[in-house]
């Protein structure tokens, strides 16, 4: 098995409202060091392993996990630990 | 690795009393074990301890619930099925409930209210109805605490988020904020389902040998709470990682609805019942007490979300978006293919057996073998009760008389209070119109939602002024139910019948328990006197913190019929010129009034007395002035009086008025006193609505104006309409955007 | 006019899409299911509101890939109208029929209201009816409307006069321009985020969306009429 | 200046109906190898530098960020390149 960790994040010249909404909020709060927030997504897949895992995880953030008129995204493939 | 090993055994239950922890009482499980004629092992003392608990027994409030009239000329089907059914005419009939969420959203707010509200919907759509409207009735602690600002906009996003996504509209509720809801909010979701008098469901399991399937969702450990023997051990194990918290997911249950209401429709249907408060030990428990029959159940078939379940955390899980439905033998794969087309698994986990026990099957061995009907009807508690001494105290307290200097500013000032403040910063947030058949949006005194094909509509409200329950449970009971019942009048319904959220705190406390029998005693007399019997409801007890119990608030929740919506009504204002009647005299009656609220910050004294003759009369009164085409607007004179009542009518509007009064200001403006209306005519119709409504009394029109003029022999009170609404239309969304 | 609503699990404003034009429109219109491979025979197609897949991971994401979606790939390119409201909005974009994506909205919370929606290019088969700028009343009830697309592709809607409606006074979403919807460049294709179908019944409030179906009736009219007579 | 990255993903018993919908929809596109997806979020703080960021982030996380009820989170702290 593969664990499959995908970081999507909204490219840099779209405006994050979330983002923004919650540097407010932490500015409010007083965490007056924040000076940015992106938010994004975290996803992560268990995969079963063969050769072409990247190739399948990269078709699959295209066309499915990041819309790419948007989003950005990129991944690490690791190798899942049995207990 | 099997978890079950570290369950106790049944010596070891009676021995270290684990069941006192597990929730039965000692007399209780004495009872079990007379019942069973031996020890209960671990899996059914969980059985026991949860559907004998209050929530799933009401072991205490049955006794109480008993004063309540709970059949009619129109009721299809009273409590005791997932809701009530009311025939509507045209061999159709409304079926609704309401149900608690207080605690669930007190630890997840988001999550609490959604489930809430994806559990009431399930209940209507067990019946065979398909749901139309939700409303949600909501009370928050003091706005100032941002504990309270953040219950508050997680409890309506999630509400928003499972009404929203599964398409029904939301299009009513009540709003309250109050300290003594601090740490406890409370959180009661309704809904409204349309039907077929043909397509009525049950939750039976008759007929032996039937299959009995389980749909929807897989079983995870959600909701196990965390205080018992087993699960603690479990617990320490990775207590980072485990939350026992329930998701809600719209989407499937938008998909459950579908194919079950597609399932109604067929024949090998046998019966239908929700999984909702202990899950699977509840719907199969009481479905086979209601058909005097037994069930036997596979839970290595159960759909399971997480690994290695115990038969204890299977039956007692409460994961979301699940159903239990008994169907013929041999239908299987028709049920089967119905789910499949909506990408839902239906899996055959058992069957009707003659024998009346439930009998439970896990790794081939049986773990649990108890009578079904002894799980579904637990021992009742008559508790103590006492009358409270504050209730004595405000009884004798004398008359409160406000002192007001400044009229203009008090009105102003009342309009900006969370409570009286525009729900728009709420209602914006939920799809109010989809399903196209909103005739009367959130806003006005009840929502009106159209019958589809035919010219009727359903009018519906939830109310409930628990500030007059804090001082007088009785009176304050009859109110709820009258108000209720006035708002859905003014709309242009029928009150048909009422389902009811009693939320109160503990029951153990005596004072607490007399509350509780004494709103209900209330409440039932106005049932009695306006003709709308119990349908449904839920009780929520317990509802306390380290600083006490929350005020009585027996929510209601009325549903009416409009015949024709050639007779809908609003409470806006509509053309300049128009005559303003108001009907009912104020008394001095301040007791729990908002303005009381508004300059004391508490309430005292005696709340405002109901006549309920009068009341129906008038209800009788008004509404035949709606059918007949005389009135343009009516309102009812709630929570801030006169002057907010005014004030709501001319907000939205292009439009003011000129009224004169020549009685005291103070009490006509502010008075709570029951009974009364605000109502609008146009000129043709004058003659015929004073020749109607003895009572009504001119007071002035309705002009094209800002201003808004209340003329008093003393003085006069000069509004500005722009500057009341601005104040009214902002509170809420300042409060919440300034704060966070 | 035969109409198809596509029914997507989770759609939830498809019976108020097929009302609209069943009783509005007083034309043939059926339900078709998402797991339908074909589209012949029927002369528009309407994808409705709702959250289909739940709106989950992005509106519209997973929708894209139903068995439909080919044919109503195929329909648009043949010249149908297709008009997407809302949720079809979002699914024609993540589909690629039309450009740009969806935002959260500006405020970050679901909203549902009455509108101002500025009729801003009345020379489409989906607006005839309506005047130029003309104002109209139509619901909105979104939590993802903020219409974004890049600088190249605004230029081009602008020029090629593709931004078919604004929002007109306050924009309740934060979308592009001022985006409420648009149409491709064939001018068969019109996504949308506020709902007509909840403004084809004067009992609830407006009937201004109305229009926009009889306009496609109309257009269809002409049509099959010009074919009929060259 | 640092680059806070924050992961917050649902704890393992509580359902992911995101994740189950889109797991079910990679299968139906024929990719069955995928078999769990979850999904969570990915937060991106520019923080100024200063003795006490993994600290700061931590209350941040645990009152803002992350629902502590239902989710847990990690971060990682990265000093950020100037350009
Ligand atoms: N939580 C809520 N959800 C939906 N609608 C609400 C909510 N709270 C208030 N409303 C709506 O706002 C309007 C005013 O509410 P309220 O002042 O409680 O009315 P009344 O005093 O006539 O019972 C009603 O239409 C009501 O349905
Ligand atoms: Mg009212």
């Amino acid at each position: 098995m593969k664990k499959v960790k995908v970081f999507i994040t909204l490219k840099e010249s779209v405006l994050d409202p979330q983002g923004q909404a919650v540097m407010q909020s932490l500015h409010n709060m007083d965490y007056k060091a924040v000076k940015d927030v992106r938010i994004g997504k975290y996803i992560e897949l268990q995969m079963e392993d063969s050769a072409d895992v990247a190739e399948q995880v990269d078709t699959i953030c295209d066309q499915l996990l990041a819309n790419t008129v948007i989003e950005n995204y990129r991944y690490e493939v690791e190798e899942e630990v049995h207990s | 690795m099997p978890l079950t090993h570290l369950e106790p055994s049944p010596e070891q239950i009676e021995q270290e009393k684990v069941y006192r922890t597990m929730g039965l009482t000692e007399e209780e499980y004495q009872k079990v074990k007379n019942l069973l004629g031996r020890k209960p092992n671990y899996t059914e003392t969980g059985l026991f301890s949860v559907m004998w608990s209050e929530h799933c027994s009401y072991k205490t409030s049955k006794p109480v619930l008993k004063y309540f009239p709970t059949t009619g000329e129109h009721v299809l089907q009273g409590p005791g099925e997932g809701a009530g059914i009311v025939d509507i005419g045209d061999g159709q009939a409304v079926v609704f409930k309401i149900e608690s969420h207080n605690h669930p959203s007190a630890i997840e707010p988001y999550q609490g209210a959604a489930t809430g509200v994806g559990g009431i919907i399930r209940d209507v759509f067990s019946m065979g109805a398909r749901p139309v409207a939700l409303l949600d009735s909501l009370r928050f602690g003091d706005l100032d605490s941002s504990r309270v600002r953040y219950l508050f906009e997680e409890v309506v996003s999630g509400i928003a988020g499972y009404g929203n996504c599964i398409g029904i509209p939301t299009v009513g509720g009540e709003l309250q904020f109050d300290p003594c809801y601090n740490g406890n909010p409370l959180v009661n979701a309704m809904c409204v389902g349309i039907m077929d008098h043909a397509d009525i469901q049950v939750g039976q399991a008759r007929g032996i040998g039937n299959t009995v399937m389980y749909v929807g969702a897989s079983t995870g450990r959600d909701g196990i709470n965390g205080a018992t023997f087993a699960s603690e051990e479990i617990s320490e194990k990775s207590d980072e990682k485990r939350s026992a918290v329930q998701v809600g997911d719209p989407f499937m249950e938008k998909l459950l609805v579908e194919a079950c209401l597609e399932l109604t429709k067929h024949d090998a249907l046998v019966g239908i019942q929700d999984m909702g408060a202990a899950g699977l030990v509840s719907s199969a428990s009481e479905m086979a007490a209601k058909a005097g029959v037994g069930i036997h159940m596979n839970l290595d078939l159960i759909p399971q979300r997480e690994t290695e379940m115990t038969p204890y955390e299977m039956m007692l899980s409460e994961s979301q978006e699940r159903m239990l439905i008994v169907i013929k033998k041999g239908s299987e794969e028709e049920i089967k293919a119905i789910f499949a087309r909506w990408g839902l698994h239906a899996v055959a986990v058992g069957e009707v057996i003659e024998e009346e026990v439930l009998r439970l099957e896990h790794k081939g061995k049986i773990v649990a073998d108890v009578p079904s009907d002894s799980l579904a009807s637990a021992p009742v508690r008559h508790m103590p009760s006492k009358v409270p001494a504050v209730y004595l105290a405000n009884q004798a307290a004398p008359a409160w008389k406000p002192e007001i200097n400044n009229y203009a500013k008090t009105i102003k000032k009342l309009l900006g209070q969370p409570t009286l403040a525009s729900k728009e910063w709420v209602t914006r947030q939920y799809d109010y119109m989809v399903q196209t058949n909103t005739v009367v949006a959130p806003g006005s005194d009840a929502a009106v939602v159209r019958v589809r094909g035919t010219k009727k509509g359903l009018a519906m409200t939830t109310d409930c002024n628990a500030k007059y329950l804090a001082l007088d449970p009785n009176e304050g009971g009859k109110i709820a139910v009258a108000e209720a019942a006035r708002n859905i009048v003014c709309s242009g319904g029928v009150p048909l019948a009422i389902t009811d959220c009693l939320n109160f705190g503990s029951p153990e406390n005596p004072e607490v328990f007399w509350e509780i029998d004494e709103s209900v005693k209330g409440m039932a007399k106005a049932c009695d006197v306006l003709k709308t019997p119990v349908i449904s409801g839920n009780v929520s007890l317990y509802n306390e913190t380290d600083r006490g119990a929350i005020d009585p608030t027996p929510v209601v929740g009325m549903v009416g019929l409009v015949e024709d919506l050639d007779h809908v009504m609003t409470a806006s204002f509509k053309n300049e010129g128009d005559a303003v009647y108001v009907i009912g005299t104020a008394k001095p009656e301040f007791g729990g009034s908002a303005l009381q609220i508004l300059m004391d910050g508490e309430v005292s004294g005696k709340a405002p007395a109901l006549d309920l003759e009068l009341e129906k009369g008038r209800q009788g009164k008004v509404l035949e002035a709606i059918k007949s085409g005389f009135l343009a607007s009516a309102h009812d004179i709630s929570e801030g009086g006169l002057a907010v009542a005014v004030a709501e009518s001319v907000f939205g509007t292009e439009l003011g008025c000129d009224l004169k009064f020549d009685t005291d200001p103070a009490v006509e403006l502010f008075s709570e006193t029951q009974s009364r209306y605000l109502i609008t005519v146009p000129e043709i119709t004058k003659k015929d609505f004073e020749a109607l409504v003895g009572d009504a009394v001119f007071v002035g029109n309705v002009t094209r104006s800002e201003t808004v003029n209340l003329a008093f022999a003393s003085s006069t009170v000069t509004l500005n309409r722009n500057e009341l609404e601005n104040e009214w239309r902002g509170a809420l969304s300042c409060i919440m955007s300034a704060k966070n | 006019m035969k109409t198809a609503v596509i029914v997507f699990p989770g759609s939830n404003c498809d019976q108020d899409m097929y009302y609209a034009i069943k009783d509005g429109l007083d034309e043939e219109v059926d339900y078709v299911w998402h797991a339908e491979t074909s589209l012949d025979g029927y002369d528009a197609i309407m994808i409705p509101g709702g959250f289909s897949y739940g709106d989950y991971l992005r509106s519209g994401a997973i929708a894209r890939f139903a068995g439909i979606m080919p044919a109503v790939i195929k329909a648009a390119k043949e010249g149908k109208p297709v008009l997407g409201v809302c949720n079809g909005f979002q699914i024609l974009l993540e589909a690629g029929l039309l450009p740009g994506a969806m935002l959260k909205n500006k405020h970050l919370k679901f909203i549902c209201e009455t509108v101002n929606l500025q009729v801003k290019n009345n020379d489409t088969q989906f607006t005839k009816l309506y005047n130029q700028d003309e104002v109209i009343r139509i619901p909105i009830a979104h939590g993802e409307g903020n219409y974004f697309c890049d600088d190249e592709t605004l230029k081009e809607l602008q020029e090629n006069n593709r931004i078919v409606f604004t929002y007109s006074g306050e924009n309740p979403n934060g979308s592009r321009a001022d985006i409420a919807g648009i149409i491709n460049e064939a001018g068969n294709v019109l996504g949308m985020m506020p709902h007509p179908e909840r403004a084809a019944d004067a009992l609830l409030g407006s009937d201004d969306g109305l229009r926009l179906f009889q306009s496609i009736l109309n257009h269809w009219r002409e049509s099959t009429h010009a074919a009929y007579t060259s």
